[in-house]
């Protein structure tokens, strides 16, 4: 049961989500996003970076790669998609997500941990999770900051959430400026998610925080086809 | 009567003569820019290089020392460290985003032409104070440039150094430094052999960006003219870079290249040139088949053009269709644009016309060499015969003024700019001393640590220098890394005046000394001369990076923020010297005028340091050396990092400011008893104040905040 | 033949940069300043001469490239 | 009142991003684009009602902060 993580020119942490994922002892193999058949793969990741250069829009070009015709198949099939960061930006405008992600809104880019509490374990995001669990898990982005338009916002099914080390949830955990402090998506059947921070940088004690193994986990559960 | 073309160009008379004997006529245009930029300071090391050979470049780890693109040392297990530093000054004052974000473009270059995967970049930066607007301009636009380009071409920021003082008001600094890991069997050198291989240009469609922009810009001083120069700003391009890389470490992966060379400073005439000369060849060069990003570019525009993000391979006729296809696969143009030959000739053609033809080593080989006048400045004498007068008594007060100085106080405004974690190496991130990267699947791991002091150097270029190199040392051997090989960006005035020269000289001789010492070779570095402005130059700001290897690496190696309530604190290092408050933090931070003779650091000494750092670093929860601002920093970064107080054993109230060389801090559990035979305890940790007894306390809540404050508060 | 394309925020979505620019330049002295928005402004040259084949081809590049249907609005017109 | 702020790239700068959406518009079948440009608009809302007053504030502020001089040309109008 092995995972795409797809590669468009300009990503980055395409080897960083392969890596994490050896580490939880599972399988996962590049694809360049001219890729058209993505048959063999149980799942898919859009890891982070800047894809075409985070030119136009972060997300905008990339969108219409090859390979993403074939993401949208496995997404309506039910399969997991986990968009991270930037995977996050290119989900969205690919319409599989609701809202965008717009410049921070201190206008700068934020490298740092962060806190996020779990809102929702109906996703492959977080099913192996506990609602109210706090995660620590480093934030990388720049256009971090997630609107969503009125009309998406009832329909929104929040998974991470912004929060203190305590789990509080408020405007001086938000590091961004995100809708609702919201740190992670996804659809309403939970098999598309996608989330700002990077779980794949939190999954060795020696690199500080292994927070990010039980979201990857989750993940990694959800290979098997899903029942909702 | 206007100045003949050769001096518009920068050339001196005696250059433009020096051309005509080589070529035995007069040159053609193209020629006279070709030489113009290739025999520039920037290009050329024209002032320098009669000194540079001074460095210590050998050791049985050095693989590649100086002279190409990155110097190359061994690490065992077939792995390969590839890296070097280089300055952007003078373009960071005209533009300080694109100024920057080129700056570690280039770097980023010289590391991959190597063979090598880039790993991480350090940034030592320097500025005016930032109670100016413009500086906060400089400043902020600088760590932008290098966040953005930096982030975006995908290879982490893990340090760096910032420093405020008004005399790099009108000339900041901006050095970045890069690393690159790569095996063995992957080191590719830029030298062009094989007689009818084919030299492709890989990369941006040339453009007219910074044209002459290397000998303007790098080797001329700056004046209110310069407001003119602005047009040649270059833009860089991150994505581009990043399809770059990746398509040439495809390349040599796949064994495509013969040579490679990067297009830095007068673009496709040095890199032309410079590979053919140092395969001892010759190269036939059409300029019709560059692509080109406007079309009436004249010949001696598109040779001389600095578009960044471009890369000149060699490759066989054989391969020449696979590396095209390649190229095409990760989206980057690229043009078969000539032809290697038996030489030695390099001969340009545009459009059927001839337009350059000269011997491709004279570009190099030929270029001026000078000894420029040496001569003690003036300033020396009364410095040295001046004591430096201070009120200390009042130590926490005087603490806090250090901690709300923004060159000690907290870092994360900037370095929070920079991804720092990918690549899932970064054991030891900045905010500590040295940063500290794994190799993964190996026990090794990496340290790096630059280092800077231009306040210390000006008053004592020898000894200032020399201190850079041990306090480099010392920082990479905390996280148990034992010093490896070093590079250095020697950032000066202009050359033209003994004084600078003088202070170029002893600075060389000083780091030489100190490399000796300690058994570090010198494998790349750079000089960035004309640092003045309106006649004044910059302090003599020598640049140190020194790379590290742990191996193997402590399991947990220490960090600041590992101090707990009941550890004790210990001093290790020689406590009793004089004369370090010349040139001091608490110097510059109280307004003292800037005289005294810094005292020479002790090669012994300093050896003996960096063995107990080597051996602690596997057992000590921290360890940290003393350097800007004293003891009484170090202590209170210890103990903001840690969140807890320290009660201190009483001393001297100067002596918590001094800046003795070769101290450190170690914090031991009180069972564990001194860590080291010479060291001393100075304190225990507990409660909530650094407590210096009779001087007075300082609670670390206060401490934390003016510190954390330090930069920020003075942006907005 | 070159189309001038504007995209503007669409309202009521948050616009950092508009805001921290109008906080600047208050910091900076121009009190009057009440708000500021920021866009995009896209010159799209093409080949060929029929202006509304142009402009019909540039409003498609528009809904499918080069504005966010989510969060911003587009206007294109032919510039001389 | 509203005034509009146009930025434009300088002459002879290279412009990536532009150079990006053009490739991309071309790979989506938009074969007769030949070039993209991109710059900003900003939209300055100001207090009263002097016309005069405010372009030659809103150029002020082009100059102090909105555009950089290094790099980008600009005009100011007013929108009715
Ligand atoms: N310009 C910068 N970029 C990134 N990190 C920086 C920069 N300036 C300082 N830092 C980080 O802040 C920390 C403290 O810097 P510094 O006081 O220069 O260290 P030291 O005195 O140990 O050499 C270091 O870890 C350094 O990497
Ligand atoms: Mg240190």
């Amino acid at each position: 049961m092995r995972t795409a993580v797809v590669v468009f020119p300009g990503t980055n942490c395409e080897r960083d989500v392969v890596y994490a994922l050896g580490v939880l002892g599972a399988r996962a193999d590049l694809v360049w996003h001219r890729e058209t058949d993505l048959s063999s793969f149980a799942g898919v990741i859009l890891p982070g970076g800047f894809a075409h250069g985070d030119y136009l829009r972060t997300g905008a070009i990339a969108r219409f790669s090859p390979v993403m015709d074939s993401v949208k198949a496995m997404a309506d099939a039910g399969q997991p998609v986990l968009g991270i960061c930037n995977g996050f930006q290119v989900l969205c405008e690919a319409g599989l997500l609701p809202g965008a992600l717009v410049a921070n809104r201190d206008l700068s880019f934020i490298c740092r941990p962060v806190h996020l509490r779990v809102e929702s374990t109906d996703s492959i995001l977080t099913r192996s999770a506990t609602v109210g669990d706090v995660l620590e898990i480093p934030l990388n982005s720049y256009e971090g900051n997630f609107v969503v338009p009125e009309a998406d916002r009832e329909a929104l099914h929040t998974v991470l959430r912004y929060s203190d080390a305590q789990g509080g949830v408020d405007d001086d955990a938000n590091p961004n400026g995100s809708f609702h402090n919201i740190a992670g998506v996804a659809n309403r059947r939970g098999n598309v998610a996608g989330v700002m921070p990077h779980p794949e940088r939190a999954v060795e004690d020696l690199l500080g925080s292994t927070d990010g193994r039980i979201l990857l986990e989750s993940y990694l559960a959800s290979l098997a086809p899903i029942h909702v | 009567m206007s100045e003949p073309i050769h001096r518009q160009l920068g050339m001196t008379d005696g250059e433009y003569d020096a051309v005509v004997g080589i070529l035995e006529r007069e040159p053609r245009p193209a020629e006279l820019a070709m030489y113009s930029v290739m025999w520039s300071e920037h290009c050329s090391y024209k002032s320098s290089r009669a000194w540079l050979g001074r460095f210590p470049t050998e050791a049985p780890w050095v693989v590649v020392g100086p002279g190409e693109n990155a110097g190359v040392v061994d690490l065992g297990d077939g792995w390969l460290a590839a890296f070097r530093i280089e300055s952007h000054n003078h373009p960071s004052f005209v533009e300080p985003y694109q100024g920057a974000a080129t700056g570690v473009g280039g770097i980023l270059r010289d590391i991959f032409t190597m063979g090598a995967r880039p790993i991480a970049v350090w940034d030592p930066i320097r500025f005016g104070s930032l109670d100016d607007p413009k500086n906060r301009y400089l400043f902020s636009g600088v760590v932008s440039g290098i966040a953005g380009y930096g982030n975006a071409v995908g290879v982490p920021t893990l340090g760096g150094e910032v420093e405020f003082d008004d005399v790099y008001a009108k000339n900041p600094l901006v050095n970045v430094m890069a690393l690159g890991l790569l095996r063995r069997e992957q080191l590719v050198l830029s030298a062009a052999s094989g007689v009818g291989n084919i030299a492709v240009l890989l990369g941006a469609a040339t453009g007219r960006d910074g044209i002459g922009g290397a000998s303007i810009l790098a080797s001329a001083s700056f004046d209110e003219a310069s407001a003119e120069k602005r047009p040649s700003v270059q833009v860089g391009d991150p994505f581009e870079e990043k399809k770059l890389i990746e398509a040439c470490l495809e390349l040599y992966d796949r064994g495509l290249v013969v040579g490679i060379q990067d297009l830095g400073a007068a673009g496709i005439s040095c890199a032309t040139s410079e590979s053919a000369a140092n395969g001892g060849m010759g190269m036939d060069v059409d300029l019709d088949r560059v692509h080109v990003r406007e079309a009436d570019m004249t010949p001696g525009e598109i040779l001389m053009s600095e578009s960044q993000e471009r890369m000149l391979a060699i490759v066989t006729p054989e391969d020449l269709d696979v590396v095209l296809a390649l190229a095409a696969k990760w989206e980057i143009d690229a043009s078969a644009i000539g032809t290697v030959t038996a030489g030695p000739q390099l001969k340009v053609m545009h459009r059927g016309e001839l337009v350059a033809e000269l011997p491709a080593a004279s570009l190099s080989d030929d270029a001026p060499l000078y000894h420029r006048p040496v001569a003690v400045p003036e300033y020396i004498e009364t410095a040295w015969a001046t004591e430096v007068e201070l009120d200390l008594r009042d130590v926490p007060n005087v603490l806090l003024q250090l901690l709300d100085d923004p060159a000690i106080g907290d870092a994360s405004w900037i370095y929070e700019q920079y991804d720092h974690q990918l690549f899932l190496n970064t054991v030891i991130g900045p905010g500590h001393d040295g940063s500290l990267l794994r190799i993964k699947g190996t026990d090794k791991g990496l340290a790096v640590s630059t280092d800077g002091n231009g306040r210390r150097c000006y008053l004592e270029p020898r000894a200032g220098s020399a201190r850079l190199v041990y306090e480099a040392a010392l920082n990479v051997a905390v996280t148990g890394a034992k010093p490896l090989a070093m590079v250095d960006n020697l950032n000066f005035g202009n050359p033209e005046k003994p004084g600078v020269m003088w202070q170029f000289t002893e600075s060389v001789e000083g780091m030489s000394e100190a490399c000796e010492a300690l058994g570090i070779p010198v494998v790349g570095g750079n000089v960035s001369f004309y640092n003045e402005t309106d006649g004044v130059d910059i302090f003599p700001t020598p640049v140190v990076g020194l790379l590290g290897l742990a191996d193997p690496m402590p399991q947990s190696p220490p960090r600041l923020d590992r101090a707990e309530d009941g550890m004790d604190l210990w001093l290790v290092g020689d406590d009793e010297r004089d004369g370090d408050l010349a040139g001091s933090a608490v110097a510059r931070v109280l307004g003292a005028p800037h005289v005294g003779r810094p005292a020479s650091p002790d090669p012994a000494a300093a050896r003996s340091a960096v063995e107990t750092a080597l051996a602690l670093a596997h057992v000590a929860p921290v360890l940290h050396d003393v350097g800007r601002g004293g003891l009484a920093v170090a202590v209170a970064e210890i103990c903001i990092r840690s969140g807890v107080g320290c009660d201190l054993m009483e001393r001297e109230a100067s002596s918590w400011f001094e800046e003795s060389p070769h101290r450190l801090l170690v914090a031991t559990a009180k069972e564990d008893g001194p860590p080291a035979a010479s060291a001393k305890r100075i304190g225990t940790f507990t409660g909530t104040n650094i407590d210096f007894g009779t001087h007075g306390s300082v609670s670390v809540a206060d401490a934390a905040s003016t510190w954390r404050q330090a930069i920020p508060r003075r942006l907005h | 033949m070159k189309i001038q394309v504007e995209i503007t925020r669409r309202p009521g979505l948050r616009d950092p940069e508009g805001a921290t620019a109008a906080r600047a330049l208050r910091d900076l002295g121009f009190t009057s300043v009440s708000d500021v928005h920021f866009g995009r402004s896209i010159v799209v040259e093409v080949d060929g001469d029929d202006r509304d084949q142009a402009l019909t081809d540039v409003e498609d590049m528009c809904r499918k490239l080069l504005a966010n249907p989510v969060l911003e609005d587009f206007t294109v017109e032919v510039l001389d």
